[in-house]
């Protein structure tokens, strides 16, 4: 490859003595002075957060108020830091939603530990872990830093998405049922 | 009104007078950091500190009460003046450690050193004239010496001693090497500076004028009747006023010329050992000296307390008919002339948030190979033009 | 202006010129020692330095209590000669440090034998 | 006793005893700081002589560039030490004999010389036009010779300080 030299351009007089650079760099920090600040004063003033942002990870609930978590425990076991902690528990009998496997008892996110890295999201089968907007997690004390399972239902909320599998598994059931029958 | 003052003796009253004049400097330097802070966090889009705020109950209670008005005391606020007490507190009472490795003698003289040629300098510089009862145009200063000039740079270029002394007292490093560097600096820098200054004594001492140094005198002259007695020597001696700054910033140690404290290559260079008030002091010096510094370029090349160029500070008073009130004019002229001292406190701090700071041997060699044969080339060209008019 | 007399200020002038002529010959001997005594080229210099200046206090001195201005106009070239004086002298004990690593005058002594 | 009178024993004081520490400091960079004290303490005198042009051109020359200019040898040849080797006892002897013999003689000089003069001599000269005056008639010759001193004194300097290449063995 032909290597082509470039010469470099002689400086002017005017340019040499650097003069009407410095003018001009004067005049574009004046200008950058008058304009208004690009600072965020953070307290009062809070970012837009995007579509899509990783937050603090939360527990959700479908539209019809039930804890999607059936506390399958992937979660727990794909965290690289080891920040998630699942009590699985029965659901009894008398319950409306009995017909689901399991719920967890206590579901703990010690958010000292976790990296927001997104992976519970990812893996959780029944999108009932989710990454969501809240970005700043203070606390006092180790103790308040880990969100217990009522926390992350209050940062979660409910997760529009009228999915509602385990009643359609429900139904289906039924139907085969009643189908069998015949 | 006065009269108990003037029926002092001499002495006291000049101690007093003298006294009084020195300290008119001290309190400029806390202002002077905060407008350094607001304007480089304006420079760079930042708000700049604006968040301090006094509680009422707080040990600066009048302060406290300021702030609780509702407009004006937010306003303050957002300028970031409270933080002015929150600063000096904490230099005053912020612990000064000693290291163990310094010659302790020197290391506290150093600060103290730097304060006396800081406060005095101020002496020899007008601030403002009144009419007298005879109608004399008399000037608002300590001394109005005939040297007067002379004075100042004597003085100025003691302020070095203390950036020295500190250096060497620091005994390590860097310090050192900032203390040499700021010796180099003033030697290569001071040439051209008095230099500069040349063509305009000649020309006020042009053949016919009275003899003299004096800084009153060059604002005399540059207020006279006439298109060319009422020009600024800026106008018509730009290439000197041009080489009196840049040979100013170099003195003061100011951006882009901050060899002796240049903190990308000496860490805090002369001041790396010190915190706390001492390192203070050093601060109220630069900046005390950056006020008389540019008091002179004012007084030398921008007229001092004229208003306008052809308009003379006499004239204003007669138009206006404040000139038989002498203490209403002093006042006038003193706020002419801090107006535009203020300006150029401005304009270092302009040009330290916009210029890059040069490498040391640009600095000497910006200073011997370029400024000073232009300044000895200017002295020349403008010792023949005053010739040639003088002779005409 | 500055024409006005300090004695105006500080009260009438009573030190005599005797007075300044011995603190003159005091400072001066005082260098003369310091030249002497010390073995630092440097500090002898600065001695040295001191000797120049003890002479300028006796001629200002002597100017002043005749009224006439010679002294103080010879008193200005001194201190032009002076200035000229301790560049050159500081640039040859820099190009002597520079060839003999010492400003020690005792050592020196190349001409010695 | 006059306020004149005090502040020249106040000055004269001040200035002996900072000649006495340059001559007695062992560290070069103090018995500068003291050579700059004792020149202010000369600058003093003769504002008290109403010498002020001297006053500040001394401050200028002395203070500010000369001493500026030794402070900044002894820091670049790093030599704060002084002298390395203690004084003998004869140099001090010694010293101390002339030094004192230049005292007697001196001030016997001076008592017994017909110095006296009037005691209210006019102020002459303590303003710039009059030094100028006698500058540029009198003694223009001398100024002239000073000036191209200077030149001289500059040229020398830059030959001194310079590096020659190739003469190494000229020793």
């Amino acid at each position: 490859m032909a290597v082509v030299t470039v010469e470099r351009k002689p400086l002017t007089f005017w340019e040499r003595t650097y003069l009407p650079n410095i003018a001009a760099g004067l005049a574009t920090t004046f200008k950058r002075m008058v304009k208004p600040t690009e600072t965020l004063e953070y307290p009062e003033q809070r970012p837009e957060i995007p579509a899509g942002y990783r937050g603090v990870p939360t527990l959700v609930y479908d539209p019809n108020g039930r804890e999607k978590c059936v506390s399958c425990q992937l979660c727990e076991f794909v965290c690289p830091p080891k920040a998630i902690r699942i009590t699985p528990g029965e659901i009894p009998n008398e319950d409306p939603n009995a017909h689901v496997e399991k719920r967890p008892q206590e579901f703990k996110i010690d958010m000292l530990r976790c990296i927001y890295c997104g992976m519970c999201q990812e893996v959780c089968p029944e999108e009932a872990i989710w990454l969501q907007q809240q970005y700043s997690m203070t606390g006092y004390t180790r103790e308040e830093m880990v969100n217990d399972k009522k926390r992350l239902y209050e940062l979660g909320g409910t997760l529009p998405d009228e999915h509602f599998k385990w009643d359609k598994k429900k139904a289906a059931e039924q139907a085969a049922a009643h189908g069998g029958h015949h | 009104m006065f009269d108990f003052y003037f029926e002092l003796p001499l002495l006291l009253r000049l101690l007093l007078q003298g006294t009084a004049v020195s300290l008119v400097l001290l309190p400029r330097a806390p202002p002077c950091s905060m407008a350094e802070r607001k304007i480089s966090a304006w420079i760079q889009g930042r708000p700049g500190p604006n968040r301090t705020k006094p509680p009422i109950a707080g040990f600066l209670a009048p302060l406290g009460l300021v702030a609780s008005i509702p407009v004006l005391g937010t306003a303050l606020q957002k300028l970031g003046i409270y933080q002015l007490a929150a600063d000096g507190g904490k230099f005053t009472f912020k612990e000064d450690p000693i290291p163990g490795h310094v010659n302790k003698f020197y290391f506290v003289l150093a600060p103290i050193a730097s304060m006396i040629p800081a406060l005095t300098t101020v002496a020899f510089v007008p601030f403002g004239a009144y009419f007298d009862a005879a109608g004399k145009l008399v000037p608002v200063a300590l001394t109005n010496l005939d040297v007067g000039l002379l004075a100042v740079f004597a003085l100025g270029s003691l302020g070095v001693y203390s950036l020295i002394l500190a250096g060497w007292a620091s005994n390590s490093k860097y310090p050192f090497l900032g203390g040499v560097r700021a010796s180099a600096q003033l030697i290569s820098y001071e040439l051209s500076m008095t230099l500069s200054v040349l063509p305009v004594f000649l020309w006020v001492n042009a053949p016919g004028g009275q003899g003299t140094l004096s800084l009153f005198d060059v604002v005399q002259t540059q207020s006279q009747p006439g298109f060319w007695g009422g020009t600024w020597y800026a106008m018509t001696m730009p290439v000197s006023a041009f080489i009196f700054l840049v040979a100013l910033f170099a003195e003061t140690n100011r951006q882009p010329f901050d060899m002796p404290e240049s903190e990308a290559d000496l860490v805090g260079g002369f001041h790396t050992e010190y915190g706390a008030f001492k390192w203070s002091l050093f601060f109220v010096a630069e900046y005390a000296h950056m006020i008389v510094g540019s008091g002179i370029f004012c007084l030398l090349f921008l007229g001092g307390w004229n208003p306008l160029p052809w308009v003379s500070f006499a004239d204003l008073a007669h138009w206006l008919h404040f000139a038989d009130k002498p203490l209403l004019m002093g006042l006038i002229a003193i706020g002419l002339f801090l107006a535009k001292v203020g300006f150029f406190i401005f304009f270092f701090m302009w040009v330290r948030w916009t210029l890059p700071r040069f490498r040391y041997d640009q600095v000497m060699k910006l200073g011997w190979q370029k400024l000073l044969p232009l300044s000895i080339a200017n002295l020349i060209a403008y010792a023949l033009v005053i010739a040639w008019i003088e002779t005409r | 202006m500055s024409s006005l007399p300090l004695a105006a200020v500080t009260g009438a002038f009573q030190v005599s010129l005797h007075s300044y002529l011995y603190l003159a010959a005091v400072l001066f001997a005082v260098g003369f020692f310091g030249v002497l005594l010390r073995k630092n080229t440097l500090v002898i210099y600065m001695c040295l330095e001191l000797m120049l200046v003890a002479s300028t206090v006796a001629l200002v001195a002597f100017s002043r209590y005749n009224g006439v201005l010679d002294g103080n106009v010879f008193v200005f070239f001194i201190l032009t000669v002076a200035a000229a004086e301790v560049a050159v002298g500081l640039a040859i004990i820099v190009a002597l440090f520079r060839r003999r690593q010492t400003v020690q005058v005792e050592e020196l002594n190349a001409l010695k034998n | 006793m006059s306020a004149s009178d005090l502040l020249f024993h106040l000055f004269a004081v001040f200035t002996v005893a900072c000649a006495l520490g340059v001559v007695f400091n062992k560290n070069a960079v103090a018995s500068a700081l003291c050579l700059l004290l004792s020149l202010v303490g000369v600058a003093g005198l003769f504002v008290l002589l109403d010498a002020f042009l001297l006053a500040v051109l001394l401050v200028l020359v002395y203070a500010g560039a000369v001493v500026a200019l030794f402070l900044f040898i002894i820091m670049l040849l790093d030599m704060q030490g002084g002298d390395r080797k203690k004084f003998t006892k004869a140099t001090v002897v010694s010293s101390t004999l002339a030094g004192g013999l230049l005292v007697t003689g001196l001030v016997s000089f001076a008592q017994r010389g017909q110095v006296a003069v009037a005691a209210d001599v006019p102020v002459v000269g303590s303003t710039l036009r009059s030094y100028a005056e006698q500058l540029f008639t009198v003694y223009l010759l001398p100024v002239q010779i000073v000036g191209f001193l200077l030149l001289i004194a500059m040229l020398g300097v830059i030959v001194l300080s310079k590096k020659f290449e190739g003469l190494d063995d000229i020793k």
